[in-house]
């Protein structure tokens, strides 16, 4: 009899939150604004303009970067300010294929080397251009790439023991050195230009409105498959290795865990799903440039998950899609003010809301109805060490 | 001339050595669970380690035999190096010199910390850590004796026995009823028990328990004491204590260690009788 | 000797910034007013520059030369600087002078004063590179009989380039009354050259050659090299002169390589100074106190910009500034700093990754703000006169002043810095706290002091770094992202809390950028360095200089 | 669960909110500002949202356009390059803008040119950049590379008698074109392989100091040398300076730029520069009525004395000036009667002389090439005689040496190619 009581309630205080119903209205939501989209006329009220299904397209891509680094920051304690590389490694790769995609359609008609390398009088394609026409190369590459970045960086890092500080400023470093790689113009991927001026994928014109909503709702399906992954993840005995990691990576370690191949593996999965959400991305936008490895975008990412509430995945999803929705409205009204709101919002959330707005719903809840249950009554209590754990 | 001909012929052989038919290359001979050999009823063997820090001798020439099911308590000042031996014996700190073996067979200090906890080596420490965010139910499921791979363990579900021996173990450390209740928010006993309790479910083979009674009321203390006691024959278990009346009323046999060497060793009484260390240790007490 | 030179110099520069200006022109005013020039055609050249376009101007300049002579310096150096004036009204050409912020006029050829002149009545001579080089050259044959030695041998220097028969004829003259031993050299490897290049016999040249085989002038590597290459067709061709060319022509490759090698070391401990003072501040926040602070680059930012101000508030002192700014910068900056401990990173006590983010959005914020109130350009800071200009070892090896005195200071703040922490008590109390905070509070260190103190010190120093950057490169709101990564490097690389590892690690990451260059090209040589160094982490995860023992863990 | 309905309900919000009325004053005419105001480029872009809020305000002094006022949208796509062609389309598709003027970097030009094809929009680019493009909807203002950088080289040699070329440039595409069109350009002149050195360094380049050494070497073989540089902004300052501290004047190599203008000059210590050059189709010094009325101008509406003017404003006031020619000209703001209009178009020179717009897409305009003065300003040292008409795809590449652009019928073409006499790529496809 005991022993199933343990079992129903061995998922209570799930640390995935319930990401089920989340999933659904999102699907919903999406499918719902791609018909407004497609079957409205263009004057009506409810007409969705093909402007803000890209607009929306982009903020799943942000969504699902800021699920990769809340993976490893909420639930592994990870701190990595480079998860930029990843996403705009995906976002190569798929921008490769979409550049050979053009065929003899660029401005000097050439049918094999892309504009710029023409322009810059190159001869043939370089080694690691080739394959890249074929759609299911290209999309290996698009995780393997990364991956094997990831694994090899998280390999090395997560072997030798280096954490908290010192891995945030090396994964800072990463994307730097990446950054700068990608803007020298021998390296062959464009340089400061980057990739740009795609037409078509599989065959199907990328500026059509069709295209744009089958990209829209794939984005948010490969969002929510992504959800669910790791709401499964966090919710298996992995995920409690893995908040054990981020709580007391010793402890786990002298009950026998290998923690590194955790961490490694976490860091490999979390640097594909970025990856994937760059690849989305470019189709979407229609550039991929160098400025994606800057420094200041992967920690930007890491603002958007903070304010949703890291250790939640909803939290960070709705983190990103919150504060690039202030973005977009704030900096049309007044420009100048963003980096204040930014930089205040950096200051504030860290200082006040340290779980995030779904901490802060959490806290809401307790005061209105009264304590509930053991769990949010020492979330204070248990961010604290995990912190110092973390360090 | 020769010198050419003989290095020619030893790289050939070294080849045929290489590719022997009847031998797989030592990379990829698969990682058995090695079973540990007691057949001299020696558990532990630790001798001459030897250990500094920036010129800070922690651990002097350090011998140390522990025997199978044997419940030893280890006493010494501060710095005597208790807890850097038990260090050395997890994997956490790497000697300068001198060996550690389990049983008469495995090298300890070939493996890393994961490794030797996966051998049967419990450790639990001096200040309790358990994790804190996830249930004492979690944190018990994570100490299972299992698989400990990502693929596994991202697969495993829990099986009825594997329920049954939480449940006995929630019951041995009396926190049956705050199952369900974060670690974080147990008192300092309690976490104390708890991680006991996580040494329990691996089934360890061998148990350091670092200053196990800290911060216990007397009662606490006292069934711990009753706990310790019972699991020693079955299991091996060395405990580090300050505490002079926890270790007489649990100790067979006591080791003092004293600026990173033993002592002396022997009953509690011996020890007490013994004249070093009434002068370097307990001497101070009196 | 030369170190002896070098030393006093520099000694000079410090001591006395303010004395190197103004005392050379009066001393040919006094020529003029003696005044021997033919009274007529003089000024009537002079007309002309107003009116001839500047393709004609030369052969105007060459006549003034000509029959002015020594005179003819402060006109020249006047049109040289683009000071050179002429009055709309009447023609008549004055000289534009700024004195504190006024503006005056003079007749160049009597030295009076002309008044009653505003800036619109004038307008300007103007010059060209090719009128500029003229005047140069010009200004230096008439300076070959000067009374300073020293600028006798920069005027032969400058002639070295050009040599036509008149030059080596006043060249020749003026050795004859020669008494400066080094002056006499560099005449007599004028004369070598003319010889090489114009002389008729071969034992001519080959005494000429022997002669040059020791020199490291550019231009006389330039004509050894003509012969040693010259092709045996030539008219000129002497293959004994082309042997011993090549031959002296090797020798001297040797010791330029030499040099080479010497200059490439500066470049990169000079390049190691400055990431030293970037990262230095950091440091100590982050070595001493585990913080990490994002905004440090903003603190340098915001001691560049005290420079700027400064140099607004004191427009005439420009030499005086920086001496006033690097108190100020320490000051502004260290009270940033303690304005930021006490209000944000205090709450953030143990949670280093928070304080990461917290102060990346203080950052933000700083930048924002120096957009909002002061622009969003860059903006300008002078260099003070004793900063600017070369160290002349020999013709081709030259230190820069400006990178020779920020590796100075560097040093020196790395010093200051040490003995603080070692001798003093602040020092004492930050050890203690940085090692064990509670004990240190239990021993009654008031820890929350030595914190904002700490701090303030980091940002302070941050700041002085943001007043030695301002004299290299631009003053911007982006000055301090540009560096924040490096320093994090340089720190995290020497080993934190290791003041010594930041000086290693600072002067060895400039030197191999700086021997990487040539290889790689710039780019390429900074990726390898980052990768170089995230694998060394890897390998050393506590740097080059690691805290060890137990405390450490 | 209560927390899973409040979210659905803001997502709904934010959807609902997005779905922009877009209030169609018929009565404006709609100008678009696609300049940066914040982020990198905001320092040079700012300005050029202002010279276009400027002419607006002008034109609607004088009346507006088509007895319609003009109503200018300005948008923010801060520095991003992909925030660029999503602020296109939002001008295109939700602000319904009539034209566009727009953008500085390259590659923001590059990002913004798919939608901008897509949508059928018209922009105006007003920034000297390294050509090998033209766009049926983009007309370019600024100096293409022959209008640029190959008079400032043939007066570098043929008026300095420059035999030895150091091409320096920031590693991006604007430098590696013009320093590949350079070098074909200077061969084709005689000159000697070894007597050329390329370099080029990243954005923001601060420790100048091996590169300046190198160059002193380099110039120090005997043979008069000049550095032509396409550095790019940031990185200018320290190179100067470390030029100066090297001892390196005008007099002995002298740098001629072609990113370094009136507005760069105001925000450093210009002693170290004094003598070099700079190539330009505009300098605010030339002294001619239309310039001085336009200074003042700008310097009324910008309320500050101490604003200077410079070549992309000069291009963005002869394009907007066309623009509302064009308008005219073809009673209508519609894109494609107005893109006909265009061609043809003359505006006067702020420097003198007329500026035409080609059938490529590009201005033929006066080249100047100034001496940075120690008050900020240039000098105008030569200039050449009458006009020279831009070239959209340059006769020195291999890759482009047989295209043309001819926006006129019959041809209809911006990549051309005078062999296979085709239209190449993707402009024909698009039609």
């Amino acid at each position: 009899m005991s022993s199933l009581i343990s079992s129903i309630f061995a998922n209570r205080g799930q640390p995935g939150g319930r990401v089920m119903p989340f999933v659904m209205i999102l699907l919903v939501a999406t499918v719902l604004a791609s018909c407004l989209n497609l079957f409205t006329p263009e004057g009506s009220a409810l007409h969705v303009s093909t402007y803000t299904i890209t607009l929306l397209g982009k903020y799943l891509c942000y969504a699902m970067l800021a699920l990769a680094v809340d993976v490893i920051w909420g639930y592994c304690g990870i701190l990595s300010l480079g998860h930029g590389a990843f996403f705009a490694l995906g976002g190569y790769a798929m921008g490769m294929y979409l550049m050979r995609q053009i065929g003899d359609r660029g401005v000097y008609g050439n049918p094999i080397l892309p504009d710029f390398m023409v322009f810059l009088d190159w001869q043939e394609l370089p080694w690691f251009w080739l394959g890249m026409d074929q759609f299911w190369f290209a999309m290996i590459m698009v995780i393997l790439v990364p991956g094997i970045l990831a694994y090899v960086f998280g390999f090395l890092a997560f072997r030798s023991r280096v954490t908290g500080v010192y891995l945030s400023i090396m994964t800072q470093a990463l994307t730097y050195a990446l950054m700068l790689a990608f803007f020298r113009n021998e390296m062959g991927f464009g340089g400061n230009n980057g990739l740009t001026d795609f037409k078509d994928i599989l065959g199907f014109d990328l500026q059509s409105d069709t295209t744009r909503i089958v990209l829209f709702l794939i984005t948010a399906a490969l969002l929510s498959v992504a959800l669910v992954t790791s709401h499964w993840i966090m919710n298996s005995r992995m995920g409690k290795v893995i908040l054990a990691v981020r709580d007391s990576e010793s402890r786990a370690r002298f009950i026998g865990y290998k923690t590194e191949t955790y961490k490694v593996w976490l860091f490999v999965y979390s640097a594909v799903i970025a990856a994937v959400a760059g690849a989305l991305y470019v189709p979407q936008v229609g550039i991929i440039n160098p400025g994606e490895f800057s420094p200041i975008n992967s920690i930007e990412v890491v603002i958007w998950v903070a304010v949703g509430g890291r250790g939640t995945l909803i939290g960070a999803v709705v983190g990103a899609l919150l504060v690039n929705y202030a973005k977009t409205r704030f900096t049309a009204i007044l420009p100048e003010g963003w980096l204040f709101m930014l930089g205040a919002l950096f200051v504030l959330v860290t200082l006040y809301l340290p779980k995030g707005l779904m901490g802060l719903y959490g806290q809401l809840k307790d005061k209105f109805s009264g304590p509930s249950g053991p769990s949010s009554a020492n979330d204070r209590k248990t961010s604290d060490t995990a912190e110092g754990a973390s360090a | 001339m020769n010198m050419i001909e003989e290095r020619v012929s030893k790289a050939r052989e070294q080849a045929s050595e290489f590719f022997r038919p009847d031998q797989v290359w030592p990379f990829l001979v698969p990682d058995q669970p090695q079973q540990v050999d007691v057949s001299k009823q020696v558990l532990l063997y630790v001798e001459g380690l030897n250990l500094s820090f920036d010129g800070f001798k922690a651990l002097n020439d350090l011998n140390l035999y522990i025997n199978d099911g044997e419940l030893r308590c280890l006493i010494g000042a501060n710095g005597a190096g208790k807890t850097t031996l038990m260090d050395v014996i997890t994997g956490k700190t790497q000697p300068d010199s001198g060996t550690v073996y389990f049983g008469s067979n495995i090298n300890l200090l070939d493996r890393s910390e994961d490794e030797i906890a996966q051998l049967g080596i419990g450790r639990k420490f001096q200040k309790p850590t358990v994790f804190e965010a996830q249930t004492v139910f979690d944190n018990l499921e994570l100490s299972l004796k299992s698989n400990k791979g990502v693929i596994p363990t991202l697969l495993a579900r829990l099986s009825p026995t594997e329920i049954q021996r939480i449940d006995e173990v929630l019951n041995i450390i009396g926190l049956q009823e705050q199952r369900f209740m974060l670690a974080g928010a147990l008192s300092h006993g309690q976490k104390q028990w708890l991680e006991i309790g996580m040494l329990l479910m691996a089934d360890p083979r061998l148990l350091l328990v670092d200053e196990p009674v800290a911060g216990m009321t007397p009662q606490e203390t006292e069934r711990t004491a009753e706990l310790l006691q019972s699991l020693a024959g079955e299991r091996t278990v060395i405990v580090v204590e300050h505490d002079m009346e926890f270790v007489r009323s649990i100790a067979r046999t006591v080791t003092v260690l004293h600026q990173g060497s033993v002592l002396a060793e022997g009953t509690m009484d011996q020890i007490q009788a013994n004249k070093d260390v009434i002068e370097v240790y307990l001497g101070e007490d009196a | 000797m030369k170190k002896l030179m070098c030393i006093s110099f520099w000694l000079m520069g410090c001591l006395l910034p303010a004395l190197s200006h103004g005392a050379e022109p009066d001393a040919a005013e006094a020529a003029i007013q003696a005044g021997h020039s033919d009274s007529e055609t003089i000024p009537k050249l002079v007309q002309q520059l107003t009116e001839k376009s500047l393709t004609k101007a030369i052969p105007v300049l060459e006549a003034l030369a000509r029959e002015g002579g020594e005179t003819m310096l402060p006109l020249f150096r006047t049109m040289l600087n683009g000071d050179l004036y002429y009055v709309k009204a009447t023609g008549r050409v004055v000289g534009q002078q700024e004195v504190d912020g006024e503006t005056s006029y003079k007749d160049l050829l009597t030295a009076e004063p002309v008044t009653g002149l505003g800036k619109r009545d004038t307008k300007k001579i103007r010059v060209n590179n090719k009128l500029r080089g003229f005047l140069r050259d010009s200004i230096s044959r008439i300076q070959l009989s000067s009374e300073d030695p020293a600028k006798r041998g920069a005027a032969v220097r400058s002639l070295l380039s050009d040599l036509d028969d008149s030059t080596v004829l006043a060249i020749s003259e003026a050795r004859e009354n020669e008494t400066d031993a080094d002056v006499m050299a560099t005449m007599d490897l004028a004369l070598a050259m003319y010889a090489l290049a114009e002389g008729n016999s071969d034992v001519e040249k080959m005494d000429a050659i022997e002669q040059l085989s020791g020199s490291l002038e550019q231009d006389v590597r330039n004509l050894l090299r003509q012969y040693a290459e010259m092709e045996p067709d030539h008219s000129d061709y002497n293959a004994k002169a082309s042997a011993a060319a090549s031959k002296a022509l090797s020798k001297i490759q040797e010791k330029v390589e030499f040099y080479g090698f010497v200059d490439q070391l500066f470049f990169g401990l000079s390049l190691g100074s400055v990431l030293l003072l970037a990262a230095i501040g950091l440091a100590i926040t982050f070595g001493v106190m585990g913080v990490i602070n994002m905004a440090h680059g903003e603190m340098i930012m915001l001691g560049a910009y005290t420079t700027y101000i400064i140099q607004m508030l004191l427009p005439n002192h420009i030499d005086l500034s920086i001496w006033i700014a690097i108190p100020a910068a320490f000051i502004v900056s260290g009270l940033v700093g303690v304005a930021i401990e006490r209000g944000v990173i205090r709450h953030l006590h143990g949670r280093p990754l928070e304080t990461l983010l917290a102060t990346f959005g203080i950052s933000l914020f700083l930048q924002q703000l120096v957009r909002t109130v002061i622009s969003p350009q860059n903006v300008p800071v002078s260099t003070p006169s004793w900063m600017s200009g070369t160290l002349d070892i020999n013709p081709v090896l030259s230190l820069t002043l400006n990178r020779l005195y920020i590796l100075a200071f560097a040093l020196l703040v790395f010093f200051a810095l040490l003995i603080i922490l070692k001798k003093t008590n602040l020092g004492l109390n930050v050890r203690a706290v940085s090692q064990n905070r509670a004990m240190a509070r239990a021993m009654g260190v008031r820890s929350d002091r030595v914190d904002a103190l700490t701090f303030g010190l980091g940002s302070g120093i941050a700041g002085i770094a943001g007043v030695a950057l301002s004299q290299l490169t631009n003053v911007g709101p982006n000055l301090g992202q540009s560096y924040i990564i490096d320093s994090f490097m340089v720190v995290v690389f020497g080993g934190v809390g290791n003041l010594w590892g930041t000086l290693v690690a600072a002067f060895s990451l400039g030197i191999a950028n700086k021997f990487l260059e040539p290889v790689t090209g710039a780019v390429l040589a900074s990726i390898l360095v980052l990768v170089f160094i995230i694998l060394f982490i890897q390998k050393r995860p506590k740097g080059l200089f690691p805290q060890k023992g137990r405390a450490a863990e | 669960m209560k927390f899973n309905k409040l979210f659905a309900g803001v997502t709904l919000a934010l959807g609902t909110s997005m779905v922009t009325f877009t209030a169609t004053a018929e009565d404006t005419i709609k100008v678009g500002v696609l300049h940066s105001l914040s982020g990198t480029m905001a320092i040079s872009e700012t300005t050029l949202k202002d010279t276009v809020l400027m002419m607006v305000e002008e034109q609607n002094k004088a009346g507006g356009l088509l007895g319609k006022k003009l109503e200018p949208v300005v948008v923010d796509p801060a520095s991003n390059w992909p925030l660029f062609a999503e602020k296109t389309r939002e001008l295109l598709t939700e602000k319904d803008v009539d034209v566009i003027f727009g953008c500085w970097t390259s590659v923001s030009r590059k990002s913004v040119l798919p939608v901008i094809e897509e949508l059928n929009g018209l922009m105006f680019y007003p920034v000297q950049y390294e050509g090998e493009e033209s766009s049926k909807n983009v007309f370019y203002t600024g100096a293409a590379p022959n209008q640029q950088a190959i008079p400032a080289v043939d007066y570098l040699m043929n008026d300095l008698d420059v035999e030895r070329w150091v091409l320096a440039g920031t590693d991006y595409v604007y430098p590696r074109t013009t320093n590949k069109i350079l070098e074909a350009y200077l061969k084709s002149k005689g000159v000697d392989a070894k007597d050329i050195m390329v370099n080029y360094t990243p954005f923001g380049h601060s420790d100048w100091q091996s590169i300046v050494s190198d160059i002193k070497k380099f110039g120090s073989k005997g043979k008069k040398t000049a550095v032509v540089s396409t550095i790019n902004g940031d990185a200018n300052v320290p190179f100067y300076k470390e030029l100066g501290n090297q001892g390196i004047s005008a007099e002995d190599i002298p740098v001629v730029a072609f990113s370094v203008g009136e507005e760069e000059l105001s925000g450093i210590d210009t002693k170290p520069l004094v003598g070099h050059l700079a190539a330009w189709n505009y300098f605010q010094s030339v002294d001619t009525a239309e310039n001085e009325q336009f200074i003042d101008t700008w310097k009324t509406f910008i309320k500050n004395e101490d604003r200077v003017t410079n070549d992309p404003m000069e291009a963005t006031y002869i394009g907007f000036k066309m623009w509302a020619q064009a308008v005219e000209k073809a009673g209508t703001t519609d894109v494609d009667a107005v893109e006909k209009a265009m061609i043809g178009q003359e505006v006067k020179n702020l420097t003198g002389g007329v500026a035409v717009m080609n059938k490529n897409h590009h201005l033929s305009k006066p080249v100047l090439i100034g001496e940075i003065q120690d008050d900020g300003q240039f000098e105008v040292v030569w200039e050449t005689d009458g006009v020279v008409a831009g070239d959209a795809w340059s006769d020195f590449l291999p890759g482009s040496k047989d295209l043309i652009a001819d926006w006129t019928a019959p041809t209809e073409c911006g990549n051309y190619n005078v062999k296979t006499k085709s239209c190449g790529g993707s402009m024909a496809t698009a039609e």
